[in-house]
């Protein structure tokens, strides 16, 4: 009891930086520590002194290094930056610096602390306040609201139609396909025939002489002879098997054994 | 109501009866199940008059939109009974009708009477029990005649329902292939000289064009529409 | 949803006020969430006049049991304040926050839309993951639009639910917001030039002032929430 009483500034002041330090996984950061440091001033926080602040704070860190208590890195950080803050505020103004003043960082670091205060009351408010199934109650037997789906299937009669168009399509003309093959005379075939009949093209001959018997008469039955036909000269052509030459435009094509 | 009370609560004042009411009010408001008299009267102060006071609770509520009732020994606030109409919620969804019923509705109005089996051999594919019972629950197509064939297979035709819905007349309004090609609504490919088995005129479904296993396929079909 | 009522609904004349006034009683009474004007107008029959009835209706309810209150643009019934003590057994423990957790729920309700590093700005220390989850899940808080900044960082709002268990019906209704807002403490006041550490700029979460660590979490977060 006694001795309590005979505890000068100084010591009181190193042993609240001591129980800050002994204490710091308490706090939530750098910010939090000058907060709490700002209250023992024990002003408006409007009117707080930051540059006591920041002799309050550098001398936290002291003693935590005295400690040998390993502070975090935004910790030293801060202590940097205030120490910097400090010269700045003690020193007079360098002209050549176009950088924030000294009152002005002062200023912000003092608005954040504030801010950061009114926060926490304003949190406290918040949760002072009367609460959902803590002090008011909703409704504790809620009537379900019955949900009657009504599904309404939309279609047309194009819908109807298409759909049946669909139908009969695919159903008339997959046979029709099958037998228009027939009147298709392949490359293959054509290329077949066409090797078959290299030998016997010594001189120069036209196209029309090799198409296949019975394909000559029918349009439809020529045009695809034809094509084919002149698709499998020209691979022979290709293969250096046979000549090919057109003496002008639409004049009629004509083929022979390649010499030698 | 006043009876066996501890001896020390007559120190100790009941709120005033418009207050109780209030409290009745906020609990059975709250409270997940029905109350008995017993059980609110536990959780209110001292000498609360909890019969009075619903008495008076359901006085104030009366042609309400709830009710304070009682529900076996207990109370509770419900809708009021005229007011269960809006405890529903109907919503309305429009559908598409997926392509399998679309066709198979299709087939069945272009072809009809026409069995399962006969559906199938068109389309291609077999046809669920599904769409054949979405389209019966649309009211869009009804069993019509057994089939005078081996196994008696049901055939489906549409509805009045249907010829409504769709704005038609009668089923041979319904365009025929010719048509449908004129309207560009089928391939204008020269159409074959030969017409294979499923492909019958336009305007009758009748029976006598089909192969003889649409037959046995129906015996099937029998036992499940039975 | 049920629009579709007949087109005839015209004919019938709103029901008189005191009957739209039950109907209102009856589905808020119903129902243990807050129903938009819009979601009681849907259930009421056509031509009602919600606004007014409600006003009647909010009237009829002061300084009884229940009370009918707005939260956000909701309508509720909710016990009155006073009666908490009643209804201990329907009380839910609340799971205890922590003091990061209810500062981090206050800085967003006060300062919202808020983005991740201007809380962190706020209390000088990075805000864990946990913490935000804790808030997304209990549905006190959710993602408002990004903002239009570099790195265009998600904000942070509050919701309904926070709103309704807390008993506010606005969070211009915050406890002291005026004040603060007078005094300067919820304005975005970036801090002159340079400054270290915690200090950021306010308006941005841009990734530039931020430790690398910082935006990968926001990374995560983005794809949490796409």
């Amino acid at each position: 009891m006694e001795s309590q009483t005979h505890i000068d500034g100084a010591t009181q002041a190193r042993l609240a930086a001591e129980s800050l330090v002994v204490d710091v996984d308490g706090y939530e950061g750098p910010l939090d520590i000058l907060l709490t440091l700002a209250r023992t001033q024990k002003v408006d926080m409007r009117k707080i002194s930051v540059l006591e602040l920041s002799v309050q704070y550098l001398k936290f860190v002291e003693e935590a290094k005295k400690l040998r208590l390993e502070l975090a890195a935004d910790y030293l950080v801060m202590a940097a930056w205030l120490a910097f803050l400090k010269s700045r505020l003690l020193l007079p103004p360098d002209p050549s610096d176009d950088g924030p003043s000294g009152e002005e960082l002062a200023a912000h670091l003092a608005f954040q602390l504030e801010r950061l205060e009114a926060m926490r009351r304003s949190a406290a408010k918040l949760m002072a306040r009367d609460q959902l199934n803590r002090d008011f109650f909703a409704r504790g037997l809620p009537e379900d609201v019955t949900r009657k789906r009504n599904v309404v299937y939309k279609a047309t009669v194009l819908d109807l139609m298409q759909a049946y168009a669909q139908i009969r399509t695919k159903d008339e003309f997959t046979p029709l396909h099958m037998e228009e093959r027939k009147s298709v005379f392949t490359m293959e075939q054509a290329l077949e025939r066409m090797k078959s009949l290299i030998g016997h093209a010594m001189e120069w001959g036209t196209l029309q002489q090799f198409l296949p018997d019975g394909w000559q008469n029918d349009p439809k039955l020529r045009r695809s002879a034809t094509a084919s036909t002149f698709a499998a000269m020209l691979e022979l052509v290709k293969e250096g098997k046979l000549d090919l030459r057109q003496n002008e435009v639409f004049a009629p094509i004509e083929v022979k054994k390649k010499d030698g | 109501m006043s009876q066996d009370k501890p001896l020390n609560q007559s120190l100790f004042e009941a709120p005033p009866m418009g207050e109780q009411e209030r409290m009745i009010e906020a609990i059975l408001f709250a409270t997940a199940e029905p109350q008995s008299k017993k059980q609110i009267e536990d959780r209110l102060p001292h000498g609360c008059d909890v019969s009075e006071a619903l008495v008076h609770l359901r006085k104030r509520y009366e042609g309400r939109g709830v009710h304070l009732v009682k529900v076996g020994d207990g109370w509770a606030f419900r809708t009021a009974g005229d007011l269960g109409f809006l405890m529903q919620k109907e919503s309305t969804e429009t559908r598409k009708l997926s392509r399998a019923a679309i066709e198979t509705l299709a087939i069945i109005a272009y072809h009809q009477p026409v069995t399962r089996s006969e559906i199938e051999e068109i389309r291609g594919v077999s046809v669920s029990r599904g769409t054949i019972d979405l389209l019966l629950e649309l009211e869009w197509i009804k069993l019509g005649r057994r089939r005078m064939t081996p196994g008696r297979p049901v055939t489906f035709i549409v509805t009045q329902e249907f010829l409504d819905h769709f704005g038609l007349e009668s089923p041979r309004d319904l365009p025929g292939v010719k048509e449908l090609r004129d309207a560009g609504l089928l391939d204008n490919r020269p159409p074959p000289g030969a017409v294979p088995g499923v492909l019958k005129s336009d305007d009758d479904g009748s029976a006598g064009e089909e192969p003889d296993d649409f037959d046995a396929d129906d015996d099937d079909q029998d036992d499940m529409f039975g």
